[in-house]
């Protein structure tokens, strides 16, 4: 499937941008994850991440759509 | 409304947020005040930079605050962070609780700046003289 | 001078006492704040007053201030205490702690306002429609 | 011995006001306790009350002087 990923914080230096396109095998976000990871091999480095899909944490098993707005979520340092 | 969250670029308000919570039924409020520190693990901080994810984080921040009013009796609850560079002594977030009796208040409060730091997507980059860090990014 | 304790008859600066204690070196302030409130086991109350034996309550409120420092990383302390009478939402008591990290700011801010309430020789009397009470003062 | 004692929030209203002179047999903490509450019963009503000697809380052996500056404190309520 084709996904625009938001990117934030260290995730942003990462992926070199605010968002980023990307056209991936699978519709899930551990498909969306493992095709980032292979592209972008320092998001492994991270203490962690998760995504996000419309604004909600979302699981290895949550299945993606084209219409939904997907974030990676470096770990959070606010307050 | 009983609860008051806000992201925003510009200085926080701090004797507005206490204005906020404060109600009639009040007994205790506790305040939170979050402040940029000169210096972190011995190392000179220059100023620190916000970024946030804003639906989602007011979305988080909504949550946090369902919460609070389901474990402990709050009258009113604000959460202001701020976004944008910050220098030292400024204030990058504000807490305000209210309640009946202070034990809540404390324990409310508490429990919101210790769950924002948890699950809130904001972000938080420390600039010394050599260089930045994305706080908490890495082990 | 890392420690600020007054009893005043004038109402309490709120921002003011957060000012004084904020420093470059904190990271996080917890402001306790006690307001006035309307009722009191469902009577309606109409109005506080507040006696202090000042020399005396200065000085247990100096002992609490030096325990905080000794039990907690605290940067500064601020305790400012209101007599005479005072109507519905005002402020009785402000409780301000700086810090380095959050943990140490609130868990001083709640042992100075929970000693002070056991220690310190201050007397508030409630008053109601249809009499008035010294609080605490009988079993 | 006589002392001047200073009486705050209830012990006020039941002294009858700000201070009273006393003159009382023996020179402790407990012997002027005794002497109050014989003359004001209304004291042993309160949930509790402390004697301070000089702004200190006193024990009821503390030995009191002519100089000192002795109050009868009432349970606490502020803040």
């Amino acid at each position: 499937m084709k996904a625009i990923v938001l990117a934030f914080g260290i995730a942003k230096d990462i992926l070199g941008g605010p968002d980023i396109t990307l056209d991936f095998p699978g519709n899930t976000t551990a498909d969306l994850k493992s095709v980032l990871e292979n592209q972008f091999p320092r998001l492994k480095q991270l203490r962690s991440y998760m995504v996000a899909v419309n604004n909600e944490y979302a699981q290895d098993c949550t299945v993606l759509t084209e219409a939904d707005e997907i974030a990676i979520i470096p770990p959070v340092s606010g307050g | 409304m009983t609860t008051q969250i806000k992201i925003s670029d510009q200085p926080l308000e701090i004797q507005s947020c206490i204005d906020w919570v404060m109600t009639p039924q009040s007994g205790g409020i506790d305040v939170f005040i979050g402040t940029v520190r000169n210096s972190t693990k011995g190392k000179k901080v220059l100023r620190l930079e916000f970024e946030a994810y804003e639906p989602m984080a007011i979305k988080e921040m909504e949550k946090i605050a369902a919460l609070a009013f389901e474990k402990w009796p709050v009258q009113k609850l604000l959460i202001h962070h701020r976004t944008g560079t910050l220098e030292v002594g400024e204030v990058p977030v504000v807490i305000a609780v209210s309640c009946a009796h202070r034990d809540a208040a404390f324990e409310a409060c508490r429990f919101v700046i210790d769950t924002l730091k948890q699950t809130v997507p904001i972000w938080k980059k420390e600039v010394f003289e050599d260089g930045e860090t994305w706080v908490a990014a890495h082990p």
